[in-house]
């Protein structure tokens, strides 16, 4: 797999989409696909990774400081 | 007032001309003076404007105060009242008079006073001391409170009331001083020093309630607006009423019409503060998470999209793809050879048909066959050779013309064996004659004949 | 969490509406929008902090420049 | 075996194809089918060991760390 | 026996088939259908042998790198 | 003898068939039958020769590789 | 004896069936009788030995060439 480094959370969303743009317009060659799919399995886990880590750090604040807890929404999923 | 300048000598002027020097001496000469004096034959003519007489014991001047200035006066000019006028002088050409025309007047007895008002004003703004880029901006939390006030009158109680409603554990440090009487300025403005020393005073109010033009005076002195202006935190002048401007109000960092105004202005009520951080967290909160839930929805989204959440299947149907190629070249590789070998075999078996053992018996049986008819044949040719030969010869022998001489006959040849000797004269003794007997011949000699 | 020093409750609320601007305007990184967050936290803190953190008291300067409490009448209120 | 270097999967899958094209249309001499057998074959090795090293990778992927599936309210819309 | 050289087994097979007809036509000279024969009985031999080997070779191939069977849901049809 | 040459054996046979109808005929000068015969004897000799050849031919392609009965994987389909 | 020439085993058998009906006709001088008888006699040999000489020639044939006696069925008729 190329280790090529993710800058953030958008540069790595950003590649994933254009990753899955390009697998969906079909027609890659198997190699060039399985490289893609890979990238954008390591770029979904980085972006899960951060919004995980996003959520720790956000939910570690609210118990910290007594915070409102975050809207349903969020902490449902 | 400074002297007329001296009228040259010998020099003959019209009246006009005189008036006219005159009014220009005047008018340049006489711009902004203070006259006191008592007013006479006030009347306001119908344009508005006030047309009256200064007088005092010894002389009168005719006066004008003019509509828009009337307006601003802060009393009402009637005959009797000793007042202080500013104006200019000017001259009515017509009557060669001259008269005041008045920009401001003031009941007599603060004159004095005002007008070391407006130097002083004049003088500290042009010092800049009014500047509004001076004016500095209250803390929004003042961590103490300073207070400069006389610890009588209401003015103290109502700004501690207040800001206790307000800010319950408000620090306030309270800087009692006089307000009124003599020395009070210098107090005020020792007591605006002292304040400034407290650590953590971030807002000073310096005042006092309401009272006449007199009580307040304490807040137009230099001293206390030099006090204001110099404090290390911004300072909230609150003197007197509404209508009460003082030095101290021009100075301050903010004016309050009353200490109680100023108490509010110091310090927003701590419910509002916490409200409003509150709203700020709740806000900060709400947009992050917001965020955070578009982007996992992003994520989410994009991860599950079939591109990539079902991209080893779409592999694996490659493989499915690989596989039925695979076995397609296999099973017709194989059907290549089957149909190769069913044909080869077919014609095996029609080689096989040609049996070339059985055309060769065929053949054989011909050949032999042949040879047998021409054993046959020749056995026959040979055996009928033989019997044409049997018969012809059986006859022959039966003919033989010496069949007698197996009786006994014999015949007698001549020598020669040429002719038959019939008559024994046919031959003479010694002559050789030779018989046939009926088995061999004898050749003999005559010996003689008979 | 960055740990910036915070001037006074007035420099934390500016920041703290600063930073709501900037998170309700949107489109900033995740991981910046998280750095904000957390700093708004803090802020939000500070500011709860800076509330409770005044004395409920009134002094009185004397004549010799000296803080002392002042007299009941002043604080029974 | 012509030992001619295979370029990738789908070049090898278009050959393979075309291959049993030719094999399905008959009217081969039988050394020209088995050469087509023989470079199927190899073709379709070709296609297998690749295949299986592409499912080897995404196998790999999968054991480093599921990726998640999305949750169904997000999978559903 | 006339060894006369046999191009392939395509050529092989067509004069086998000359041959069988000529010879079931018959009225061939005992020479002749002789030397037919043989010829045809070498012909027969050289198909076998070539189809021979090209199982042969085809059994290699399977066996040098198991040729996988088709999945029973393709064999089916 | 007088040692005509001999064409081939279907020559031969016809002329020996012809010599036996002569024979047969009759009417031939013994002289004449008899050089006949002994030409016949001449042709029943070359005759077998050529069968005795013809077999030997045969016997020796069978010898020689047995021609193989097809295996019955092929043949029975 | 006149040594007359002997053309052939036919010509022998005419003269000799010419010889014999002379002879049978009778009348003739003894000399005559006696000399036609001895013409016949050697006609007669002359066919023998013409005769004698067929069966060696047929029997050396025979023995040389193996040339089977025809079978009775073909003798017979």
């Amino acid at each position: 797999m190329t280790e090529t480094s993710i800058k953030d959370f958008e540069a790595a969303i950003a590649e994933l989409e254009s990753i899955v743009k390009k697998l969906e317009e079909g027609d890659l060659a198997l190699e060039r696909s399985l490289a893609l799919y890979e990238r954008g399995v390591e770029l979904s886990r980085f972006c899960h990774a951060r919004l995980e880590d996003a959520e720790r750090r956000i939910e570690m604040l609210n118990e910290r400081g007594q915070l409102k807890p975050a809207p349903p929404s969020l902490t449902d999923d | 007032m400074g002297p007329p300048a001296p009228i040259p000598t010998r020099r003959v002027l019209t009246v006009t001309e005189l008036t006219v020097r005159v009014r220009d001496l005047l008018e340049t000469e006489f711009i902004e003076i203070w006259v006191e004096g008592e007013l006479s034959n006030c009347r306001v003519w119908n344009t508005g404007h006030l047309y009256f007489t200064l007088k005092d014991s010894a002389a009168q001047v005719r006066a004008v105060i003019f509509r828009s200035a009337l307006r601003y006066l802060k009393f009402k000019p009637t005959d009797g009242l000793r007042v202080v006028a500013r104006g200019r002088l000017s001259v009515y050409e017509p009557k060669g008079e001259y008269q005041l025309v008045c920009e401001h007047m003031e009941p007599h007895g603060l004159g004095a006073r005002q007008l070391a008002f407006d130097q002083l004003k004049k003088r500290l703004q042009e010092e800049g001391l009014f500047d509004a880029s001076r004016k500095r901006p209250l803390p929004v939390l003042p961590r103490k409170i300073g207070i400069v006030t006389s610890l009588d009158g209401a003015a103290l109680r109502d700004i501690i009331q207040i800001l206790r409603r307000r800010y319950a554990n408000a620090h306030l440090v309270i800087q009692p001083t006089r307000v009124q009487g003599e020395g009070a300025a210098a107090e005020i403005a020792r007591g605006i020093r002292a304040i400034g020393r407290v650590p953590h005073v971030d807002v000073v109010i310096v005042g006092r309630g309401g009272g006449s033009i007199e009580d307040l005076w304490a807040f137009n002195e230099e001293i206390v607006a030099r006090a204001i202006a110099e404090s290390p935190a911004p300072v909230i002048s609150a003197v007197g009423h509404e209508t009460d401007v003082t030095m101290a109000d021009f100075v301050a960092d903010l004016r309050a019409p009353t200490p109680s105004a100023a108490a509010e202005l110091v310090v927003t009520a701590k419910d509002e503060f916490i409200g409003r951080i509150d709203s700020l967290r709740d806000r900060i909160g709400a947009a992050v998470g917001a965020r955070v839930q578009s982007r996992s929805q992003r994520v989410h989204a994009v991860s599950g999209r079939p591109a990539l959440a079902g991209f080893p299947g779409r592999v694996a149907m490659r493989g499915r793809h690989a596989d039925e190629l695979t076995h397609a070249l296999s099973r017709l590789t194989r059907a290549a050879l089957g149909t190769r070998e069913r044909r080869l075999q077919l014609l095996r078996r029609q080689l096989d048909g040609f049996d070339a053992g059985r055309r060769l018996a065929v053949i054989r049986t011909r050949l032999v066959s042949g040879e047998g008819l021409l054993a046959g044949a020749i056995a026959r040719r040979r055996l009928q050779a033989s019997a044409q030969l049997g018969t012809v010869a059986g006859r022959l022998d039966a003919l033989s013309p010496l069949a007698v001489l197996g009786r006994g006959y014999a015949v007698c040849w001549t020598g020669d064996r040429t002719r038959v000797v019939r008559a024994a004269s046919e031959v003479s003794a010694g002559e050789a004659i030779r018989v046939t007997l009926s088995r061999g011949e004898i050749e003999a000699k005559v010996s003689r004949t008979e």
